[in-house]
């Protein structure tokens, strides 16, 4: 039966209900489970036990890149492969290069930002068992679901959907893969 | 937004000493449920369009087609059809162009700026207000693209490899332009959109779930599959503060090169340091004073009243207000300096613009500029929606003046009095300039159709039942 | 819900990623190689209204290229001679070939012969042939090997590229003023360490200094 | 690979060759009617435009000038054809220019001439430096002449009834004109010419009249330029006419004399002036100029003491003058000046001065006033001793039995005239309303009119006229004399485009000669001149390449002046009434720009602004700002005046000038008012030459036609007119709107001499009194104190770094190009702006684009004037209001200045303008996206945008855009440059310091070095590179060269202490500097101002207070208030 399924998912129909599950799915263990909200939920990721998110790291590689990308594009046109005397500036210093190298640093920040983003949250994938769930789009509104995937060494089909009972998850239903 | 608390109530501190919680403004007023709040965003784009809508769309679309046609005579026969003629190389072009850059600050300042001071009142404008910023930034992209003499040179100002071998001046202050303007320009877009893609997965799941497979298709795919995990959210909103905090020095910085193509120059009245921070101030007056201009109408129209509070007039009000006082010290300040630095080239420059040929211009920014937002020192005055909105008008009015000013009568009187001029335009410029309030219509009008005009996650995000620690932060 | 995408819409986004990625690599190598002087110049050898055979006439007749080029030397165009420069030896030799048809006519009625232009710099460029060819730079650098050409091939791309290429470094490319009209012969870069060392010299008691910036090409 | 290519099929011959072949890009270019249009421009004169080198010919083309269409081969590219001659022309390098020697005819004075050609075109003339008196300079008028040879205006073919006749058909008929009057002796035939100085002409009219005693020969100019030799005739007896040597002059009195710009030979006596007036170091002299004049002349504008009087008063001050000097004339002369107020301090301390220079003064009158005040003139010159020592009387050659043209009006009234050939001239147009001169030729039963236009003349009775087309002069073989008669070549440079003819030929077929070979002509005058001795083809062959006849001009004759038939002359001659509101003085001038009329269709000089009033494209009626004031039409100015109000009212930047009706003499013209500063209150300033209907596309409508207001009594000027406003309003192209430098350290000007109290402030006790004025004076130094260290030498290549954040590249070329300025001897001419027009390719914008302050000059000629009014106030007031009646006059010309550090170049986004190696500021056209950044960041607005396709679209359809007309004739195609790019729409254009000629300079000399075997030798040697200003400047104030060489001139003119740059606090470090212009006023006249004017509004404008500190530097000084002004 688990290999046919994808996991279990369970409704809550409020905030502070979900939170609370989470701790307890959370604290039973699980490495494979998710919360599905239709907003971000103060302090949920404590909750989930979810570390703080790796995208800085790939925005700072982006920013530095696109500093060196600016300075080094502007110092080689210029001071290196047409030297042009330009009212007479300098074939180059930092201090003209700057803005370009500047707004270069946020442009590249942004995209590696964003792919990042996308790359860490494994989108864009249209398909996806979780979005199949018939009530999917009331957690795009206003309900709240966890979704504990078949695939956790903890689970049990059995034990997994007492989990989410006790800790209030109703509606408890499998995923198709 | 909840990064915010979030990361407070991480703090163990905190959480211990529990503080007592201040009495907060209502954002979200009449304790609405969150799915009244996609019900109300969400049915703005299911329901039917209606007639005033395409009363507009097809107005707009009218006077879009000025700029349209203005820009094809331009292009066709030359910057002559303009009125510029040396010594104003310069005019209306960069007057608009400044212009709407500047009121697109407002939006990236709503959305980042206020994003980063944790103020939550920016929720409910914060989308408009971001459309605003990317369809402003086209508007203000005509003008110094095809203001150019050979417009299918453009490319010229990209490092693109050639076989002319020759590459861009990084010392122009216009060549910084290009590269502000359209990281300005991409970024907004990026952050908008991002900020999009949990509520068009909202409009991908109702529409599937109306049976409207095409609409659903399209906003699936612009979704990317968005499912709500938390897991995303966590990376989500992690890139979204970056977003927002690089789009913070971005607009500032866009502001400030822009200024560069004047205060860069060594003409009397553009030749002047002060002019970063006075830019960037006169943006988020000018800008403010747009959303104003187009929220009040489009709450009114939609019936937004419990989402734009009176609470979110007032701060924009407010902003409006400090912002205009600066720029009015900005202006005090310009003379002060003129003054002061002793030279007569510049002194005169200052003297001329408040009492030469252009002295009507002078005034009316300055009444516009200055005088307009005092009245926002009066409560009365904030809450008299119809009042905000005309007040709002004037501010937009005085800043398209304060461009004008700033180039026009700087350039028509430099240095050699054998040169000086007077500008005046021809009415294929009148003509392209009102186009783009067309264009900026159309684009508003097509996204508060087909997008929704309030992020809807954020707005959960911010009423009392989202508090996942139940009461303590209710009112 | 049921499905609004099917499972293989996952592969979709990167397919459709790698298939702009391969678009947008030949567009650029396409433009880059096709729309560039590389290509539009280069191998530009169009039908003359005369099959003239520069190969017959230096190789076997041993013509100089001042001969029929003359004043290449004083003035900034390198003249395509006149009918009557023909004439001057095929009024004796192939006095009937039909292929030399338009040069008598032309000769006759002092009407031109229309010769294809080949070597052909834009208008705002002004190339000036003297300060060349008196400077040591040989006519082989920028119209290749038109002593062994049956049929005139423009050769080098005559982009700004290609000129800036030896304004930044003309001690490589200069030959010794005697071998300018000698299109067989080596630059003097080319003659080893001896050669180089000429080179230098040369540069240096020359003077030499191209221009690399506008006024020197653009007026 | 990619070299397989598709060859495209041979182009077919037939289609290709001839004569259509080069000329074949506007059918290229599909303009329809092309070959019409050929067709008809080249009727004939095809032939010799065969073979035109086509690569040359390309050049010519803007970057934009697409070839598609028939020569398209496949997509690669537009397939183009080299079409070398068909057979070869002896002394054409194709890519190199030839130079011949010619001349332009002007009235009794030509100007030597070099033309440039390139394979067969002239594209620009040059002064001929053989001739010395000009010293290779050459006028407005001589450089714009150019132009007209290719003016599409000219007439195309001879024509009788409106139908061609050939060349043969025109030789018929002149030779049974000839026949038929050989048999009445001539009687019934009558010509009419201008006036020429041609010795050819000269003799075949004496053999003509000779041939034909009882034809009339006579001669009109409608203006004068030379004195009267009736005056002359009268006091010496003699036929002589008074040539001033300026050079040798030390004080100058010049009575309503504009001999710098409207006197015949202006070149060589601006020439002259200007070496008098140079200044170099303090211990080199410098003339003094007193003007009493009635308008604003370009010679009053550098008067150092300038009486504004009537010019019909001259007399009365003339005879005061006199009567100054020679006390005993007194009797005779008292009553010429009753009536007239004049200052006699005035007159005494300036005839003390002249009489302190005794032999090295000099007085000279215009030519349009009458007799008597030139003959007290002769015998002023003889008292100072100025006659042979700065004055020389030449012989005067006139044509003998010559009659007027009211002789031939009687003539033609008592109905004697059958035939009548007019040859030249206009007088339809120009001759005085009085005579009805259109009634009289139409009265006439055959007219042949000679002519280049179909002009107002010629359209007098058309059907009945035979027109014979004349050909221009640098399509003639002919021969002039300049003022001082040398006899000077012109030389055809082109076949005649429309197979015209020459006057020599029409008046040699006139006098029966059936071979008329107009070069034989020639050749037997100046044979005939030389001598017996000399061997005749030597003779021609030295004349032509010198472009002059050694030893031609005429001798100068002793004269002696008789008293007592000068009284007799002037006893009958009393003072005019003084005009006033009601009864003003008209006074008629000629213009600088279309002289009579006859230049009217030169776009160049139309749209050159006036030297003075700056309006182009128009005249105007000049009237004082008193009279102004008195017609309340001065404007109104402003609440709070900032700045100085404006002359003229400005309406969105464009003048909008009250059209008045003038009347006179129960004749009336209506035209639009200027107030002109500097004039006589109540004398109006009417410019000549406007107004033409038939003079082309160009000139037809441009300005109002003063000449219906002339009449034989008063050509010159008039009294009793009176002003009326009409109601209307013209707008007028102004290209400048403010005319006060507002205080502002632009121009410096010092006195030469300290006044009688000195102060320090004058030249002589301060030679570098400009370092003491402007911004530059009180911070610190730009050069910094190492640069301060720097030998000008260094400077120009190290750039040193001063007090900047930044160090700044070094310029490593052979060269360093620089400029030097001379304000002093500036006087505002315009051959500057003409000739770099011609130069390089400027194009014309059309009044209406110049309005709107398009105007593409490359130089221009800064006019202002100065009062010491100013107000001092920083939000402006009163002494703002006051227009200048009497200001003092500043001129500069201002062209790109190649600034160091120049500020266009760092805003330019895409490299489009940079430094070159040798401290050019170039710009680059095909790299330019228009942005104009570089104009508004340039300080001297010297910068100029092609707003529109000048060169390719129709000035009149402009905005049409697409729909309009594409591409330029091809005829004036030909004038253009081929070694400056044209410029296409949406590109910045600017001085470029004439790089063509730079470069070609340079590679000229390199490879004449490397030829010689002395490659290392690339330094070009001082003077072969002249750029287009400089080479025509008369009086030499513009001077180019390489600063790096220590002993050049410009080296030299920039080691002058009164050197300096303008707006140099910017820290831009121009590489063209100005040398401050200096006033010699004469602390003895009561109008001596002890600082000159603008210095004066420089120290009220810039707080005295403030100052003070560096009042030891000489600026603070607080101004001597003017005597006349003030706050009113």
């Amino acid at each position: 039966m688990s290999a046919q399924t994808y996991g279990l998912i369970a409704t809550f129909k409020t905030a502070p209900s979900l939170y609370h599950a989470a701790e307890a799915v959370r604290d039973a263990g699980y490495r494979h489970w998710d919360c599905i909200t239709p907003f971000p939920v103060h302090g949920l990721d404590k909750a989930m036990g979810l570390r703080r998110s790796v995208v800085p790291r790939i925005s700072l590689i982006g920013g530095i890149t696109g500093f060196c990308t600016g300075m080094s594009l502007i110092w080689w046109t210029g001071a290196v492969d047409y030297k042009l005397i330009v009212g007479g500036k300098p074939l180059f210093s930092p201090m003209f290069a700057f803005p370009v190298a500047y707004e270069l640093t946020i442009l590249f920040t942004a995209f590696a930002t964003i792919i990042g983003m996308f790359v860490l949250n494994g989108l864009p994938m249209h398909y996806h068992p979780v979005l199949k769930y018939d009530q999917i789009r009331r957690g795009m509104d206003d309900t709240f679901f966890i979704v504990i995937e078949a695939r956790d060494p903890r689970f049990n089909a059995a034990n997994t959907r007492a989990l989410l009972e006790q800790a209030g998850g109703e509606t408890i239903t499998e995923l198709d893969p | 937004m909840g990064h915010a608390d979030h990361k407070a109530a991480a703090h163990p501190i905190l959480q211990e000493v529990r503080p007592a919680a201040l009495p907060r403004a209502v954002l979200v007023e009449n304790d609405r449920s969150f799915s009244w709040i996609t019900e109300r965003i969400c049915g703005i784009i299911e329901g039917k369009t209606p007639v005033w809508w395409w009363v507009c769309f097809i107005l707009a679309c009218f006077v879009a087609s000025f700029t349209v046609a203005g820009i094809t005579y331009l292009v066709a026969t030359g910057v002559g059809v303009w009125g510029h003629a040396n010594p104003v190389n310069w005019a209306w072009d960069i007057v608009n162009f400044v212009f709407w850059i500047g009121i697109g600050h407002a939006g990236t300042l709503i959305s980042a700026i206020l994003c980063l001071l944790r103020q939550k009142w920016r929720t409910s404008i914060n989308r408009a207000a971001e459309a605003m910023t990317i369809f402003a930034v086209v508007c203000a992209a005509i003008f110094p693209v095809f203001h150019v003499g050979r417009v299918w040179f453009a490319w010229y100002l990209f490092p693109i490899p050639n076989s002319n071998a020759i590459w861009q001046n990084f010392r122009s202050p216009l060549e910084w332009d290009v590269f502000a303007v359209s990281t300005y320009g991409t970024v907004s877009v990026l952050f908008w959109y991002v900020g999009l893609i949990p509520d068009l997965a909202v409009l991908r799941d109702r529409f599937f779930a109306a049976g409207n497979k095409v609409r659903a298709t399209l906003y699936g795919l612009f979704a990317m599959g968005w499912r709500g995990s938390n897991r995303h959210w966590s990376n989500y909103e992690m890139a979204y503060l970056i977003l927002a905090g690089i789009s913070t020095p971005l607009v500032l910085s866009v502001h400030t090169i822009v200024s560069f193509d004047f205060a860069v120059s060594l003409l009397p009245g553009w030749h002047t340091t002060i002019f970063p921070p006075y830019f960037v101030a006169g943006a988020i007056f000018s800008g403010f004073g747009m959303v104003l201009t187009l929220m009040l109408p489009l709450r009114a129209v939609y019936g937004l009243q419990d989402l734009i509070t009176q609470y979110h007039i007032d701060c924009m009000c407010k902003i409006t207000l400090a912002t205009g006082t600066i720029v009015g010290y900005a202006y005090g300040m310009e003379f002060f300096i003129a003054w002061y630095g002793a030279n007569p080239y510049e002194g005169f420059a200052f003297v001329n613009r408040a009492f030469g040929h252009y002295a009507w211009a002078y005034w009316i920014m300055i009444s516009c500029n200055v005088i307009t937002p005092q009245f926002f020192w009066f409560k009365a005055v904030r809450e008299n929606t119809a009042l905000v909105w005309i007040l709002s008008i004037f501010v937009n009015v005085g800043m398209w003046f304060e461009r004008f000013v700033i180039i026009v009568t700087s350039l028509a009187r430099d240095f050699l009095p054998s040169s000086w001029g007077y500008y005046s335009p021809s009415i294929v410029e009148v003509f392209t300039f009102f186009g783009t309030f067309g264009v900026f219509s159309v684009l508003f009008l097509l996204f508060i159709r087909f997008l929704p005009v309030m992020p809807m996650a954020e707005l959960k995000a911010v009423t009392p039942q989202a508090d996942v620690h139940g009461g303590h932060a209710k009112h | 819900m049921s499905k609004l995408f099917s499972k293989s819409a996952n592969q979709l986004p990167l397919q459709i990623l790698i298939y702009l990625s391969v678009v947008a690599g030949i567009a650029t190598a396409g433009v880059s190689y096709y729309m560039t002087p590389k290509y539009t110049r280069v191998g530009y050898a169009p039908v003359q209204p005369v099959p003239f055979s520069h190969a017959k006439h230096v190789q076997e007749v041993g013509l100089d290229c001042r001969y029929c080029h003359s004043h290449v030397d004083k003035s900034a165009h390198s003249n395509v001679p006149t009918s009557q420069t023909c004439m001057n030896c095929h009024s004796i030799l192939k006095t009937n070939s039909p292929l030399l048809t338009p040069v008598r006519e032309s000769y006759a009625q002092g009407t031109p012969v229309p010769w294809v232009w080949i070597h052909q710099t834009p208008d705002y460029a002004y190339f000036n042939h003297a300060a060349h060819v008196n400077k040591g730079i040989s006519c082989v650098e920028c119209h290749g090997k038109v002593n062994e050409m049956e049929i005139v091939t423009h050769m080098q791309p005559l982009s700004m590229a290609f000129c800036l290429e030896c304004h930044r470094d003309p001690a490589s490319r200069i030959r010794d003023p005697k071998d300018v009209y000698n299109l067989d012969s080596a630059r003097l870069a080319d003659q080893g360490e001896a050669g180089r060392k000429a080179a230098e010299a040369f540069a240096h008691d020359w003077k030499l200094l191209p221009p690399q910036s506008c006024s020197g090409c653009h007026r | 690979m990619k070299r397989k290519i598709d060859h495209p099929a041979p182009p077919v011959a037939e289609a290709l060759t001839g004569p259509k072949y080069w000329r074949s890009l506007g059918e290229l270019a599909g303009t329809p009617g092309f070959r019409a249009q050929l067709e008809r421009e080249f009727p004939e004169g095809a032939a010799e435009l065969e073979g035109v080198d086509r690569r040359g010919f390309m050049k010519l083309m803007a970057a934009s000038f697409a070839l598609g269409g028939a020569g398209l081969a496949g997509c690669r590219r537009p397939e183009k054809f080299i079409l070398p001659y068909g057979k070869s022309v002896e002394g054409v390098i194709p890519g190199l220019p030839s130079y011949y020697a010619t001349a332009m005819p002007l009235r009794q004075g030509a100007i030597p001439l070099l033309a440039e050609t390139h394979q067969g075109r002239p594209t620009k003339l040059e002064g001929n430096p053989t001739y010395a008196p000009h010293g290779g300079a050459a006028s407005l008028l001589a450089q714009a002449s150019v132009l007209d040879l290719y003016d599409p205006d000219r007439a195309r073919a001879h024509t009788r009834g409106g139908k061609a006749l050939s060349a043969t058909e025109v030789a018929t008929l002149l030779g049974e004109i000839a026949a038929k009057y050989a048999a009445t002796d001539g009687a019934g035939l009558a010509l009419l010419a201008d006036e020429s100085s041609s010795p050819t002409r000269s003799r075949l009219v004496k053999e003509l009249r000779a041939k034909l005693p009882r034809a009339l020969w006579s001669e009109y100019e409608p203006v004068t330029d030379q004195p009267p030799v009736a005056a002359a005739q009268a006091v010496f007896g003699q036929a002589v006419r008074p040539l001033p040597d300026f050079a040798k002059a030390r004080r100058i009195l010049s009575i309503d004399a504009d001999f710098l710009q409207a006197e015949a030979g202006s070149l060589a006596s601006a020439r002259g002036f200007a070496q008098g007036r140079r200044v170099d170091r303090k211990e080199d002299p410098m003339n003094r100029l007193y003007v009493v004049e009635s308008g604003m002349s370009l010679t009053g504008s550098m008067a150092d003491h300038r009486l504004r009087l009537a010019s019909s008063q001259m007399t009365a001050f003339t005879a005061s003058l006199v009567i100054a000097v020679y006390p005993e004339s007194a009797s005779v002369l008292e009553p010429l000046t009753q009536g007239v107020k004049l200052d006699p301090k005035w007159i005494q301390a300036c005839v003390e001065d002249l009489q302190a220079h005794r032999g090295a003064a000099v007085v000279v009158a215009g030519s349009h006033l009458p007799a008597e005040v030139h003959a007290m003139v002769h015998g002023l010159n003889s008292i100072l001793g100025a006659a042979g020592a700065t004055v020389s009387y030449l012989p005067v050659e006139s044509t003998p039995g010559a009659t007027s043209l009211s002789a031939l009006a009687a003539a033609i009234k008592g109905g004697v005239v059958k035939t009548l050939v007019i040859l030249g001239g206009n007088p339809a147009y120009n001759a005085p309303a009085d005579l009805d001169w259109a009634a009289l030729q139409r009265s006439v039963g055959e007219v042949i009119r000679w002519s280049t236009h179909l002009d107002e003349t010629s359209g007098v009775n058309a059907a009945a006229t035979t027109h014979l087309a004349a050909a221009h002069y640098l399509e003639s073989w002919g021969d002039a004399r300049t003022v001082d008669g040398t006899v000077v070549p012109v030389q055809p440079m082109i076949q005649p485009l429309f197979g015209g003819l020459t006057q020599i030929e029409v008046l040699a077929r006139l006098a029966g000669q059936t071979e008329a070979d107009p070069y034989q002509l020639v050749a037997s005058t100046v044979t005939g001149l030389a001598g017996a001795g000399a061997d005749p083809a030597r003779v021609m062959e030295r004349f032509l390449h010198d472009g002059v006849l050694a030893a031609s001009a005429y001798r100068p004759v002793t004269v002696r002046f008789n008293a007592s038939r000068a009284q007799s002359l002037l006893t009958a001659v009393r003072p005019a009434a003084a005009p006033a509101k009601d009864n003003l003085e008209v006074r008629f001038v000629v213009d600088p720009k279309v002289d009579d009329g006859r230049f009217a269709n030169n776009g160049w000089l139309q749209e050159c602004p006036d030297p003075i009033t700056k309006i182009a494209w128009d005249n105007a009626i000049l009237i004082s700002p008193r009279l102004a004031r008195d017609l309340k039409i001065d404007p109104k100015g402003s609440l709070i005046q900032v700045a100085r109000k404006e002359t003229a009212e400005f309406r969105m930047g464009k003048e909008s000038a009250r059209v008045f009706e003038l009347s006179l003499g129960g004749r009336t013209i209506s035209g639009p008012v200027h107030i002109q500063p500097g004039l006589a209150n109540y004398t109006v300033i009417v410019p000549l030459g406007y107004g033409r209907t038939a003079a082309g596309h160009v000139g037809n409508g441009a300005g109002f036609n003063a000449y219906p207001l002339r009449t034989t009594g008063a050509m010159h000027v008039g009294l009793g007119a009176k002003l009326r406003d009409s109601g209307k309003r013209l707008l007028l192209a102004n290209t400048q709107e403010h005319w006060s430098m507002e205080g502002r350290d632009i121009i410096r000007e010092a006195n030469f001499e300290p006044a009688a109290k000195p102060d320090g402030n004058s030249y002589r006790e301060n030679p570098g009194y400009v370092r003491k004025v402007g911004m530059e004076s009180h911070t610190p130094s730009n050069l910094g104190a190492v640069g301060e260290k720097m030998t000008p030498q260094e400077r120009a290549t190290k750039i040193p770094r001063g007090n900047s954040l930044y160090e700044t590249p070094q310029f490593d070329g052979h060269h360093q190009w620089g400029m030097s300025i001379d304000l002093n001897t500036c006087i505002g001419c315009n051959a500057c702006v003409v000739a770099c027009q011609a130069e390089n390719n400027i194009p014309i914008v059309g009044k209406d684009q110049v309005m709107r302050g398009r105007e593409m000059h490359w130089i221009r000629l800064d006019r202002y004037y100065s009062s010491g009014t100013i107000d001092a106030e920083a939000f402006g007031g009163e002494g703002n209001r006051e227009l200048p009646e009497d200001p003092q006059v500043s001129l500069q010309p201002m062209t790109c200045v190649h600034c160091e550090l120049a500020p266009c170049e760092v805003v330019c986004p895409v490299n489009a303008t940079v430094h070159d190696e040798e401290g050019i500021n170039t710009m680059a056209y095909n790299r330019c996206i228009g942005t104009r950044y570089c104009a508004n960041n340039c300080p001297y607005k010297v910068r100029r945008f092609n707003f529109f396709d000048w060169n390719q679209r129709r000035l009149d359809s402009l905005y049409l855009g697409p729909a309009g007309d594409y591409g330029m004739p091809a005829l004036l195609q030909m004038a253009k440059n081929p070694e400056v790019t044209v410029r296409m729409r949406g590109v910045m254009e600017k001085c470029t310091y004439c790089v063509q000629r730079v470069q070609n300079g340079k590679i000229r000399h390199k490879v004449k070095m490397a030829q010689a075997g002395r490659p290392g030798d690339v330094v070009v040697p001082d003077g072969t590179i002249k750029v287009a200003c400089e080479q025509t400047c008369p009086v030499g104030a513009i001077v180019f060269g390489n600063i790096l060489d220590k002993d050049s001139s410009v080296s030299r003119a920039k080691a002058r202490e009164q050197d300096y740059a303008v707006l140099g606090y910017l820290n831009v470090r121009p590489r063209t500097t100005y040398s401050g212009k200096l006033r010699n006023p004469n602390p003895r006249m009561p109008d001596f101002q002890p600082l000159p004017f603008s210095r004066v509004e420089y120290s009220r404008k810039n707080e005295p207070a403030a100052h003070d500190d560096h009042g030891a530097h000489g600026h603070g000084a607080e101004p001597a208030t003017p005597s006349h002004g003030g706050k009113s």
